[in-house]
């Protein structure tokens, strides 16, 4: 005992030298309360727990300890913890991580990618151990060797549960309704201001004999805005081709023209006026966001359009583009699920479907009892939402986190 | 600036020009700005080109395919199941033929089913789980008022937040007029909408001033290097010439335009 | 075949789609990876039929001598110009030596990036316009919309004095409390009403994408 | 026609045209504007003017230069008043990008502590600041909570030399200084989650005076270590910079922009008043 003890001293002393030679002090004021403190090695951490990590695609094991009895007490030197990881209990060990003091838990994450450096094996033996760090890295302490561990993929992501159970839900809902839509149930909607519009303003447009600008939004044709956003224009397009209005559709994603075509293509279909359509009518401008918006400001300004309906993805251009409308004297309605820019429609365009009602306004535009139905499968979530949430707060209020804990997804 | 070379001069004076080609969009369309926004349509859709050939053609299919032989149409690259996003694409370009076009349905229904799927637990986690989770919150009650009214840590306010978020979400539904209890849910849903509507675009003015304050600089960082090279006054002279002259023009224009309608 | 197979695709895809989410082993990463990588090349090889719709509609309007024809001309020389320049004269097509082209990257310097900070800086002139135009007390709504406005805008307007310090602290329970409310709300309404219009492309009941016949 | 109608339906011409004067006679014309003081911003320049000659304070440079507008007319203002009062100054920075911006801010401040200046109605002469003697920059090290934590230990620990490859020993400002317990207070200026780290890993474990300055939209979020008392004093986005330039009598960027900033709102909002005005008196009459 009295030998380790002037080992330890040793030891210090050799590590604390160099540190106090450096220290010129006699014409420092402040080196009194200065002096480098000689700090002995803290303890190593203890009880390390090893275990594949879970949910994960593998190539990652997870470790957690019993900190330093030194870490935030005793001689409360410690700054972290450094892991080491080897392929044999007897190494080379490589660092892998540091962690600052206070931490009980890590998760060693290795890549999957073969060709990086960084790739760790799955179903092989893995051996770890913790060095306990301080200030000074001649002082510290390393732990046992834990191991062996192996990495594995999982085939079913637990943590995900709460998201299975309300996507089936919703699914479950969607389906009942249709089938009760199918089967020729009257299903009541409320009418949205946004959407009656949408057919006065083609009146006025056919009256006036000018064209009808629709703008698709600057999103790709993955995402669901824009497929929303498809939907309507099938609609519009059926109703422009009826009244025999012209249409413009520009386009900012190549893709987004494509199937912009393929429906403008079917509504003239339906509507019995194929030979009306031409491919020109939806066209190409470009993929950059402000010369996007240039050149429709452009056409705006010049084919003097009756009505502008702005329906899918928008960011900062929306409100370029509403004020330019506004200026052309246009009617304008839009519809954005992008919260940032709904307020900017609210302000400068005459209707706008506000977040949700993008989605809700092909089922209403369409009049289809399947589509109707999928929206009363949309409301009766939205009870669901609003009475979980309820209840929740409720419990939660009362002292009983399980029930909120139950809707936490992991990752 | 550091060394002048009059080359990245008469850019900085185009891109200066260009600049205030747009800004007279402000004033109305003219020939200005319609040469600066048929100018960056082409230039822009051009660049587009180039990068999505170099920087993804080149490493996502290219690169990928090219340890193979074009004779074997690539087959016997170590991973030859790039094709078949290869065919895809190519059968996109069924499109420029009007009887085959229906080809492209294939790879356009792919993507869309792909999108589509890939949206619906991802969306209904990060909009709907999380913002739900977040929604059940613990209030501390002992701290009702907190500093006062206007305490947004307060009960009072979490309360707003709870109640605020519930009745916006009722204004949503579809398949319910909006009367009796319910129309007093739905308006106090509207008002918390059109509340935080307001808040948010007034949040959004001081960006956007910014924005434009960032212009000024630019303009006048170019014209304080043309005072500091006498050489190149004249184009200087020349587009402030052309634009002031315009104005003119366009202000004797407005006077006599008036004098008629009052006469 | 023409329509029903295409059908079949988006339902097989689409399930995969969900199903893969919870999934977290190395084989349905590695698949959502290349069906990622799909989408994106599919993109690229559209990019194609853009840019011949861009060159046929500007062609169209030369050619027909249309309003506003010269303009066309501009935007065609901006584009091979830019294609001209980008494989570094019609050198290098397949390496990048093209994006380092001096005449490529003075065109996006000085072409692209000062017209679309300009176009982006319009934003201040049209952010004032519509608050002129649209912030007036028509109706209690329109009313709330206004008050909530002009308060945030003078939350730190020097000149108000004492009623400077209320407005800054209501300014900031504005936009925690009920903003906070609103987007939550709108957030939730969205996510129902995204998964709702994905499931109905998944199950074929939105179709109209896919054309007729 | 009558004068309500017109203010009701001005053309958006006149709007554009003052918006612009506006935007271009503030940023041209430096004059000045009342700033409203607030107490968390007061906190932490009556801090450093209570100092006395020679003591230490550390500045953290923890942002990249996306977001220099907001945080770097702090930075100046904060570093520029500390050298006047011959304060010696160490800086360091946790953020990946931000050496060589924060190595050209020294650069800027000792260029500007050369010339001599009032500030509120005290006269400072010019002065060379020298490196190693007014001020040590440490320069950037990843990792950060590890980095905070081992400061707290000794500065040589993460950083055995600066950031100009001078060991620390060798640097005669540094003669002494350990470790926080030699410096007064700690000015971190975070666009991150770096703040979080000084807050639980620096002021929690070492208990040293702790001031933040944040971005705009970060700001709000740190209040309540306001109230706890874990921090001394904040500075919110170009609000505070500007703040905190008029108490040091130091106008610089912020008070610019907060300058054009004032007057652009000032003028919307009045063109919304003149519009309802318009609006109310001719529904009036109508009605």
């Amino acid at each position: 005992m009295k030998r380790q003890f002037l080992l330890l001293l040793l030891l210090c002393f050799a590590v604390a030298a160099p540190l106090a030679t450096a220290q010129t002090a006699e014409d420092s004021p402040l080196s009194g309360e200065a002096a480098v403190a000689v700090s002995p090695a803290p303890g190593p951490v203890s009880n390390i727990q090893l275990k594949d990590t879970d949910n994960d695609h593998g190539h990652s094991v997870t470790l957690s300890w019993e900190i330093s009895p030194d870490d935030g007490a005793g001689l409360n030197n410690v700054i972290g913890y450094e892991i080491h990881r080897a392929l044999s209990p007897e190494g080379p060990f490589v660092k892998r991580a540091g962690v600052p003091a206070g931490s009980h838990s890590h998760v060693d994450v290795g890549s999957k990618e073969e060709s990086s450096p960084d790739y760790m094996k799955d179903y092989i033996d893995y051996y770890y151990k913790i060095r306990t760090i301080t200030a000074d890295s001649a002082v510290n302490a390393e732990s046992t060797v834990a191991g062996p561990i192996q990495s594995y993929g999982q085939w079913f992501n637990t943590g995900r549960v709460p998201v299975l159970i309300f996507v089936a839900c919703f699914l479950a809902l969607t389906l009942y309704f249709i089938n009760r839509a199918k089967g020729g149930a009257d299903l009541y909607v409320r009418p949205l201001a946004g959407i009656g519009a949408v057919d006065e303003a083609i009146g006025r447009a056919t009256e006036m004999g000018k064209p009808i600008l629709y703008v698709l939004g600057l999103g790709t044709a993955a995402d669901i805005a824009t497929i929303a956003s498809y939907t309507i224009l099938g609609r519009v397009a059926k109703k422009v081709a009826e009244y025999q209005t012209g249409l413009i559709v520009p386009c900012y994603d190549p893709i987004v023209m494509t199937v912009a075509q393929e429906t403008v293509k079917a509504s003239y279909a339906d509507a019995g006026r194929p030979d009306s359509y031409k491919e020109d009518m939806v066209y190409f401008v470009t993929q950059s966001q402000f010369a996007y918006v240039a050149a429709v400001n452009g056409t705006m300004l010049r084919d003097l359009p009756a009505t502008n309906i702005y329906m899918g993805k928008f960011y900062a251009e929306s409100l370029i583009l509403a004020e330019t409308g506004a200026l052309a004297g246009s009617i304008q309605i839009a519809g954005t699920d992008e919260i940032a820019q709904i307020p900017f429609f609210v302000v400068a365009c005459d209707y706008t479907l506000i977040g949700e009602e993008l989605y809700a306004a092909s089922a209403y535009l369409g009049r289809e009892p399947l589509l109707l139905g999928s929206l009363k499968a949309q409301d009766y979530a939205k009870a669901g939402v609003i009475l979980i949430a309820l209840v929740g707060f409720i419990l939660l209020n009362f002292g009983v986190d399980g029930f909120k804990e139950f809707f936490f997804v992991s990752n | 600036m550091d060394a002048f070379s009059i080359g990245t001069y008469l850019w900085t004076t185009f891109g200066a020009f260009l600049t205030l080609c747009i800004f007279s969009f402000l004033y109305r369309d003219n020939p200005f700005y319609k040469f600066a926004e048929h100018l960056v349509v082409g230039v822009s859709a051009g660049y587009f080109v180039i990068i999505l050939w170099h920087n993804g053609l080149q490493p996502n299919l290219f690169n990928r395919l090219n340890d193979g032989d074009f004779y074997l149409l690539w087959l016997n690259s170590a991973r030859p199941w790039y094709l078949i996003p290869g065919i895809l694409g190519v059968m996109m370009w069924t499109r420029f033929s009007r009887k085959k076009s229906w080809i492209s349905r294939y790879p356009i229904a792919m993507y869309m089913g792909i999108a589509a799927g890939i949206a619906v637990p991802l969306e209904m986690k990060n909009r709907v789980n999380v913002q739900l989770y977040s929604a059940m919150k613990n209030v501390e009650w002992n701290n009702f008022f907190g500093t006062g009214i206007l305490d947004s840590g307060s009960a009072v306010a979490q309360l707003i937040i709870l109640i605020g978020t519930l009745s916006a979400l009722f204004y949503f539904f579809f398949s319910k007029e909006h009367s009796g209890l319910f129309k007093g849910v739905a308006r106090f849903g509207i008002w918390i909408l059109m509340i935080g509507f307001g808040a948010s675009f007034g949040y959004t003015v001081m960006g956007r001033i910014s924005l434009f304050v960032q212009r000024i600089q630019y303009v006048g960082n170019w014209t304080e290097t043309s005072w500091a090279h006498p050489s190149v006054l004249v184009i200087w002279f020349l587009i402030v010439g052309v634009f002031a002259l315009l104005l003119l023009l366009e202000f004797i224009k407005f006077l006599t335009k008036r004098r008629t309608a009052a006469s | 075949m023409k329509r029903q197979l295409p059908l079949f695709l988006v339902l097989i895809f689409g399930l995969f789609g969900i199903v893969q989410y919870f999934i977290p082993h190395e084989k349905s990463e590695w698949m959502y990876e290349f069906l990622l990588d799909w989408i994106y090349i599919i993109g690229i090889f559209a990019l194609a039929l853009g840019i011949w719709s861009l060159m046929r509609v500007s062609w169209d309007k030369i050619k027909h001598k249309r309003q506003n024809w010269q303009y066309s001309i501009v935007t065609l020389t901006g584009l091979f110009a830019m294609i001209f320049f980008g494989f570094n004269y019609f050198r290098d097509f397949f390496n990048s030596a093209g994006l380092q082209n001096y005449m490529f990257r003075a065109f996006f310097d000085h072409i692209m990036i000062p017209i679309q900070a300009t176009m982006f800086s319009l934003l201040a002139f049209f952010i004032a316009s519509a608050a002129y135009r649209a912030f007036r007390a028509r109706s209690l709504l329109a009313t709330l919309l206004l008050i909530s406005a002009l308060i945030i805008m003078l939350r730190f307007n020097p000149y108000l004095g004492f009623i400077g310090d209320y407005m800054e602290r209501t300014a900031l329970w504005l936009l925690n409390v009920p903003n906070l409310a609103a987007k939550r709300a709108i957030i939730i309404g969205v996510g129902l009403g995204m998964v709702a219009t994905s499931l109905k492309v998944i199950l074929g009941i939105e179709r109209a994408y896919l054309g007729k016949d | 026609m009558n004068i309500f109608d017109r203010m009701m339906s001005l053309d958006r011409r006149w709007v554009f045209l003052f918006i612009a004067l506006v935007c271009v006679i503030t940023y041209v014309w430096p004059f000045s504007i009342p700033i409203r003081i607030t107490e968390e911003v007061k906190a932490i320049y009556s801090f450093i003017e209570k100092l006395n000659e020679g003591d230490i304070i550390f500045l953290g440079i923890d942002y990249d230069p996306n977001a220099l507008a907001e945080l770097h007319p702090m930075s100046y203002a904060i570093a520029e008043q500390a050298f006047r009062k011959k304060l010696r100054v160490i800086f360091v920075t946790l953020s990946q990008n931000g050496p060589g911006m924060a190595d050209q801010a020294i650069r800027d401040i000792s260029d500007s502590v050369k010339l001599d200046k009032t500030y509120n109605g005290v006269f400072y002469p010019g002065r060379e600041i020298k490196n190693g003697i007014d001020y040590v920059f440490l320069g950037y090290k990843p990792y950060p909570a590890l980095v905070i934590l081992g400061m707290g230990q000794n500065f040589r620990i993460p950083f055995p030399s600066d950031y100009y490859g001078t060991p620390l020993d060798s640097i005669p400002m540094m003669k002494g200084v350990m470790n926080y317990d030699q410096v007064k207070c700690v000015i971190d200026f975070a666009a991150g989650n770096v703040a979080d780290m000084w807050i639980s890993y620096g002021q929690g474990r070492y208990n040293f005076p702790l001031a933040l300055g944040m971005t705009g939209v970060m700001g709000a979020d740190y209040y309540p270590y306001l109230n706890s008392g874990q921090i001394f004093g904040i500075m919110g986005g170009l609000l505070g910079a500007a703040q905190y330039e008029k108490l040091a009598d130091n106008p610089g960027p912020a008070i610019d922009g907060m300058r054009i900033q004032v007057y652009a709102h000032i003028v919307i909002i009045l063109f919304i008043i003149i519009g309802n005005i318009g609006f109310l008196v001719s529904r009036r009459k109508q009605g």
